[in-house]
């Protein structure tokens, strides 16, 4: 299942791509996230319970930093295994300079396997939708922060 | 007000008689019913509430079991295939099946019987499309419905 | 009690048999008094839970049951690496490449399906088990996945590095000269695809056992809802290193098979080990969502390249077709679907010139295994499609073209071009009997009033065949090495002390009734009632009334079943007169066996001996019968039918005895806004010779019917690229219920079968009528809105939507090549 | 088929409800259970402690408010629904669509409240009260307050009653004469819907709401805005209709693509339109 679109962000490149290159950044805008801890510059894992409405969905997730080109672009993987769910997600993040801030290409390819996946595809499609807006308004909250009043 | 428990002791009255025991919160009536109770008359035949093998009757209504919690019994009556003919002489619905030949794995019959007695006790001569909408919740893999539709009219015509 | 009217042994005194008595299962069965394989515990048994794949194709990098075996209340685990010490792989039938897959009872090193069973865990209680699988750690390297048969031929990506191709079986029968037909035809009709889908019958019963393992003897007793226990055994003996004997099947009431319960050994040898190992009983249900990811699908196949040669007058002289069969992820009991189809291989029709290049391959999907109309079912499916691709490109009516190339009732017995015997039928006039149920002649009137209300009407004839009682030596045809052949079935008929009749079975009804037709056709033979007969419930080995094929499947209980019953009773019947005959001092051919009585035929009132005198004597009070004379009322029979042998050189040979004739016939309206199809007349007609029970055989159809009707509008098993079941469990999988079953009419027809011992051919797998009747119908709606062809078998509203949207881009790419 | 550990409550107010709702962390309500019971036999979502509404009577009545609103407790059962002479009286669409979910044994314990709040885009009321206008009354630690259709339902399995909060009634206008049509295709007779579209049509304006193509229910603005004042003829409704798909973005899965859904879209916001029209009392 791929889901990609665009999002405006009101804070230049450096303060965005400081934020989704710094794996304790990233780490606190997913949701339901309880804990996390950084194996190394390219890695971090988080213990996560997404609020899936009819009960959270424990995960862990393993964070691999794929390619990344300054200022431009940064991919990375994410493998969860849970009860209930298995996910495999590669992310993309295409950054540009626009007038008032900073104009960000995004898009997952998510795989989704195990009883969540078995729910019925028509449920999990708009699932996948909800998790990610969540993830790209917090960042968008993370972001004008740092660039508002900086840490 | 009780704090939440991971098990809980139950009052159910089941055919007829008073059953207390403590279960696990999580447990599904079905299990408390085969299991706790070894009345395996009543079946299991999926995992998402479509199929209809559990059907009971909770308080006179038809009930899928396995969507229930058993602590959700509480409190309440419930009456399975074997208090059908509890006395040893079958329903006159029961004995449509066989004359009939409304069942053949009969796998899903115990569920068919209670779905078909509780319409029966509600509206005791249905037509066709009013039988074939009280048993829409019973799944059967083995008679196409044909038998089992011509019983159930036969026994609200008295045939 | 009705009085028999004395006639020769050899035919049935018309009495019990033909009637559709009130079964005897009923009784317990509508009072929930049935024991179903769950319904059985044992004092200390543990439930097993079976930790299974979420990827179609991976490594299995480790498996870490460490937590699992901390947690309260967890007995044991059993993985892979157990297996592949314990136990050797699964016998494959195939030759080589497909012969030298390894088939072991858990994943071994790595996965190939969604859902496969990669570790088992025992625990107190149900909840239990199931806690602790979520506790065991399994890591994948997940692997590129093959969902597709064409792709999976070009092996890129191989499943089975032990075989190095994903080919299981693969070859080429040609029987007359299609080459000269197609040369000679006035028409050839070239159809470059035509897919028949996957789909299962799904019992309600989902598969499950309780093994025991008996320390002392080494022996195994499965309480359990296998459908054909002799060719369990062959399979699970030799790979748990046990004599066969060592395995005890034991199956009380099944909830539906269908084929769908033949391949359950492998859970049974992973449950066989957890017994021995943790020393206790053990015991596993299957619930619905594993049944679909894992337990056994229809055959799934494609067909390329069909030419169909016809000549001017509409006669079909031939055809030739490259078949491609997906079997998923191992061959349980396959590749035997690559040989069963050529029982039928000229379906209802006379052509005599085909060639079927056939080929089987594996894929990251569950394995296939039988299913109501195994193999035969996607082959009918194939000339019924041909035929009415023929009718509608070259403008000829499908009642007529039918009628045409239909074997003819005057050409029975009827060889086939591959030497099968087609016993006894009259398909012409069954066809009539289905177009008189559905008013055939009033079908344009309607089709012009469903018009006004803005829907498209269509007609359409499903002909079937149910070729009944297998002949193993089929097996050879694939693999000469194979040392199968023949058929066998056994049941012991004995008369107790007290006078009581009691019947055991070797096969394993699931809900045929075989209680009830055994004891109609033991009451006729030894002139009593039904009543006074007792046949046992299930399948017990140590009945020791089973043969090596004992089961219940391929359509072959009313021949092997019913014969080995009548061949029991026939023994216990002549000893019955012998004895008689002593004690009355009258000549045997005076006596008679009726009313639950022997007696001098007209002689005296007092010349009579109920049942229990007999039965008394002999075991109890024999001390005055000469030494010489030792009857035993008690007789074990083995029913073996006779099919010759099979040619391996030419692909000849007697497949299968008997052929059961059904010929549905439908008529559907389209929306052709949203592409729903409503069924708004439905007949099917029913031809199996004799018919002991003729309300069992119409609830067969029934039945069959149902799950036609299912498979043509909603029931398949749909993988997306990454190998996952979008269609998992009833919440997607949509099974017909009593509100989507149109009011079936039923016709039947009598056309004894000369070969079986009652004249009664096996049916019930001829509903696949069904699926062509309604793609035959859809297609005909659709004539009328662009005209496209239907190539797939199951059509639900969006395929039909989308047939309508782009009848080109939808239709198989039909070319006619005229002369 | 089998849970994991769960807690569980039955409290016998719904101050007590929402108060074990709001103290423990991971709980969720328990109504007729036809849903939540089989995402957890699923294990695809746990909760952690249920709190089972069961004896809230309260919530189990069918009432007027003041001022003529339809009152339906969140405990109301779809076989209640069906038989309540209330609602045949005030809006009987309501009755004729709950006789359409599912089959008798889920009727007789399926919710309205469950049914809405589990928010599942196949389920038959969210876009049906949405159509109708109706309001949804949540309380929780901090009081009542009472939200539309467009702000109560959120996504997928997310409404606007938060952690600690309860739904506890549902309030639908009475139709005063207005018709009221509920169209879509199902897998099987009486199935779940593969797209669904609700309409009233009061006086000279319709509202449209579909179902099955977003996480929420979609109102169909731009044809609603064409037919207002119009004749309702079948031409002038298909018209109205053309271009509705292309303003969605529905899901696919194996029941159809997303292109089936935009055209079933269209087809079920006409079916749903005539039918509202000709029901209208006043004309």
């Amino acid at each position: 299942m791929i889901v990609s679109g665009t999002k405006e962000l009101p804070a230049p490149r450096e303060t965005v791509w400081g934020v989704i290159n710094e794996p304790s950044e990233m780490a606190k805008l997913m949701p339901g996230v309880e804990s996390f801890e950084i194996t190394d510059e390219k890695h971090w894992t988080a213990k996560v319970k997404v609020p899936l409405g009819l009960g959270g969905l424990k995960m862990t997730m393993n964070f691999e930093k794929l390619e990344e080109r300054p200022l431009e672009f940064a991919s990375m993987r994410a493998k969860g295994q849970g009860v209930g769910a298995l996910m495999d997600m590669t992310t993309s993040f295409t950054l540009s300079e626009v007038e008032g801030g900073t104009s960000m290409v995004w898009e997952a390819d998510v795989k989704i396997a195990g009883p969540v996946g078995a729910m019925g595809q028509r449920v999990l499609q708009p699932i996948v939708n909800q998790q990610v807006s969540q993830v790209l308004a917090a960042l968008e909250e993370r972001v004008s922060a740092a660039a508002g009043g900086g840490e | 007000m009780e704090a939440p428990t991971r098990s809980r002791a139950i009052s159910v009255e089941v055919n007829g008689e008073q059953i207390e025991m403590e279960v696990p919160a999580r447990r599904l009536l079905v299990h408390f019913i085969r299991d706790d109770l070894g009345l395996t008359g009543t079946h299991v035949g999926c995992d998402t509430g479509n199929c209809g093998a559990c059907t009971i009757h909770l308080d006179g209504e038809p009930v899928k079991s396995c969507m229930a919690l058993a602590v959700q019994a509480d409190g309440t009556k419930i009456r399975t295939v074997e208090a059908l003919a509890a006395d040893g002489e079958l329903t006159a619905l029961q004995q449509a099946f066989n004359a009939h030949h409304a069942l053949q794995c009969g796998y899903c019959t115990p569920g068919m019987l209670m779905s078909a007695t509780a319409l029966l006790e509600r509206n005791p001569r249905p037509t066709e499309d009013e039988v074939r909408y009280a048993l829409q919740g019973n799944i059967c893999r083995c008679t196409g419905y044909v038998n089992i539709v011509e019983a159930v009219m036969a026994t609200g015509s008295g045939a | 009690m009705s009085t028999v009217t004395e006639q020769p042994t050899t035919t049935l005194k018309k009495g019990y048999v033909g009637q559709s008595i009130p079964r005897k299962e009923d009784k317990r069965l509508v009072q929930g008094q049935g024991t179903f394989f769950d319904d059985v515990r044992r004092h200390g048994m543990g439930y097993v839970h079976f930790v299974r794949s979420p990827y179609a194709h991976a490594k299995i990098v480790s498996i870490d049951v460490s937590k699992a075996l901390e947690l309260e209340g967890v007995y044991g685990t059993i993985t892979g690496d157990e297996v592949a010490i314990h136990t050797d792989p699964f016998f494959e039938m195939s030759v080589e490449p497909g012969g030298n897959i390894k088939d072991y009872a858990l994943a071994v090193g790595r996965v190939r399906h969604m859902g496969e069973p990669v570790a088992a865990v025992c625990a107190a209680t149900r909840e239990l088990a199931r806690d602790a699988a979520d506790l065991i750690e399994v890591d994948y390297d997940p692997l590129p996945v093959l969902v597709d048969a064409e792709e999976s031929l070009k092996n890129e990506v191989v499943l089975h590095d032990d075989a190095g191709s994903n080919v299981v079986w693969s070859g080429v029968f040609d029987w007359g000269d299609v080459d000269q037909a197609l040369a000679d035809a006035d028409h050839v009709v070239k159809i470059d695809r035509l897919h028949f889908h996957r789909f299962s019958s799904t019992p309600l019963e989902c598969a499950g056992a309780l093994v025991e393992y008996d320390k002392g003897t080494g022996e195994w007793t499965l309480t359990c809802n296998h459908q054909m226990p002799g060719v369990g055994a062959i399979w699970m003996a030799p790979a748990l290193r046990t004599g066969i004997d060592k395995l005890r099947f034991v199956t009380h009431d099944i909830g539906g098979g269908f084929g769908n319960k033949i391949c359950l050994h492998p859970q049974y040898v992973v449950l066989c080990l957890m017994a021995r190992k943790l020393g206790r009983p053990v015991q596993w249900t299957e619930w619905r969502t594993d049944q679909h990811t894992a337990n056994a699908h229809g055959n799934e196949r494609t067909f390329f390249d069909v030419e169909v040669a016809v000549k001017a007058d509409g006669e079909m002289t031939g055809f030739k077709v490259r078949a491609l069969d997906d079997c998923g992820a191992f061959p349980r009991y396959e590749p035997l679907g690559c040989i069963i189809w050529a029982q039928v291989t000229p379906g209802l029709y006379g052509w005599r010139n085909i060639r079927v290049d056939f080929t089987q391959v594996c894929t990251n999907k569950s394995p296939v295994s039988p299913n109501r109309g195994y193999s035969r079912m996607q082959h009918l499916w194939l000339t019924e499609r041909i035929v009415d691709i023929v009718a509608t490109e070259l403008g000829l009516d499908p009642v007529e073209v039918r009628k045409r190339n239909y074997v003819k009732a005057e050409q029975m017995p009827y060889e086939t071009p591959n030497g099968c015997v087609y016993d006894s039928g009259d398909y012409a006039a069954a066809l009539d009997i289905a177009l008189d149920l559905i008013d055939y002649g009033s079908v344009e009137a309607r089709r012009s009033e469903a018009a006004s209300r803005g829907k498209l009407l269509g007609f359409g004839i499903g002909s079937t065949l149910d070729s009944g009682t297998n002949n193993f030596g089929q097996s050879t045809l694939l693999n000469p090495d194979l040392q199968f052949s023949g058929n066998n079935e056994a049941a012991s008929v004995k008369l107790d002390i007290f006078g009581e009749v009691v019947v055991t079975l070797g096969t394993v009804p699931q809900g045929q009734g075989h209680e009830t037709t055994a004891a109609q056709v033991v009451a006729d033979i030894l002139g009593c009632s039904p009543d006074q007969v007792n046949v046992r419930r299930g399948h017990d080995t140590w009945f020791n009334s089973h043969a090596g094929f004992s089961g219940t499947y391929a359509s072959q209980f009313a021949f092997t079943g019913l014969g080995a019953v009548k061949g029991a009773a026939e023994l216990v019947r002549e000893e019955m007169i012998q004895l008689a005959a002593a004690v009355l001092q009258a000549p045997p051919d005076v006596i008679e066996l009726a009313d639950g009585f022997a007696r001098i035929k007209d002689g005296p009132e007092e010349a009579a001996l109920p049942f229990m005198a007999l039965g008394a004597i002999i075991n109890a009070n024999n001390a005055f019968l000469p030494p010489e004379f030792n009857p035993t009322l008690n007789h074990r029979f083995v029913c073996r039918p006779y099919f010759g042998m099979v040619d391996t050189e030419k692909k000849t040979g007697q497949l299968t005895l008997t052929y059961a004739t059904q010929i549905h016939a439908a008529v559907v309206e389209v929306d052709p806004e949203t592409g729903e199809v409503e069924i708004v007349d439905y007949a099917a007609v029913d031809d199996c010779g004799v018919r002991i029970n003729p309300q069992i055989v119409e609830g067969q159809v029934h039945g069959a019917t149902a799950h036609a009707i299912g498979a043509a509008l909603s029931e398949d098993f749909v993988y997306d690229e990454e190998g996952t079941l979008l269609t998992a469990n009833f919440y997607d999988y949509h099974v017909p219920h009593a509100m989507d079953m149109p009011p079936l009419k039923t016709g039947a027809m009598e056309s004894p079968s000369p070969v079986a011992p009652l004249g009664a051919k096996g049916m019930g797998e001829g509903g696949g009528g069904g699926i062509h009747c309604i793609g035959a119908a859809i297609q005909d709606a659709l004539r009328a809105a662009g005209g496209a062809i239907v190539y797939t078998s199951c059509n639900p509203p969006h395929r039909v939507w989308s047939m309508l949207q782009d009848p080109e881009a939808n239709s198989a790419h039909v070319e006619v090549v005229s002369r | 088929m089998l849970l994991r550990e769960v807690e569980y409550a039955r409290p016998a107010t719904v101050e007590d409800a929402v108060s074990l709702l709001a103290t423990h962390d991971g709980a969720r309500p328990l109504a007729g259970g036809q849903t939540l019971v089989n995402v957890m036999k699923a294990r695809a979502a746990a909760p952690d402690v249920l709190v089972d509404l069961a004896d809230l009577d309260e919530l189990r009545t069918i009432g007027f408010s003041s001022d003529g609103l339809l009152e339906i407790g969140a405990m109301v059962t779809y076989a209640q629904l069906m038989s309540s002479s209330e609602v045949d009286v005030a809006r009987p669409i309501l009755a004729e669509v709950a006789s359409t979910i599912a089959d008798v044994q889920v009727r007789n314990r399926g919710t309205v409240g469950g049914n809405v709040c589990v928010s599942d885009p196949t389920n038959h009321l969210p876009p049906l009260l949405a159509a109708l206008g109706a309001t949804f009354t949540i309380r929780g630690a901090a009081g009542e307050r009472t939200v539309s259709a467009d702000e109560f339902f959120l996504g997928v399995y997310m409404t606007a009653v938060g952690e600690g909060e309860l739904l506890t009634k549902v309030s639908v206008p009475p139709s005063s004469g207005a018709g009221d049509g509920f169209a879509g295709v199902t897998i099987g007779k009486h199935g779940t819907y593969i797209v669904d579209a609700a309409a009233t049509v009061a006086g000279d304006n319709v509202a449209i709401a579909l179902g099955c193509v977003a996480a929420a229910p979609v109102r169909a603005a731009a044809m609603e805005k064409r037919l207002a004042g119009s004749d309702f003829s079948e031409a002038t409704v298909r018209g109205a209709a053309e271009g509705l798909g292309e303003t969605l973005d529905p899901p696919s899965d194996v029941h159809g693509s997303a292109d089936y859904r935009r055209r079933l879209a269209e087809v079920s916001a006409v079916r749903a339109v005539l039918q509202a029209a000709g029901r209208r009392k006043e004309r």
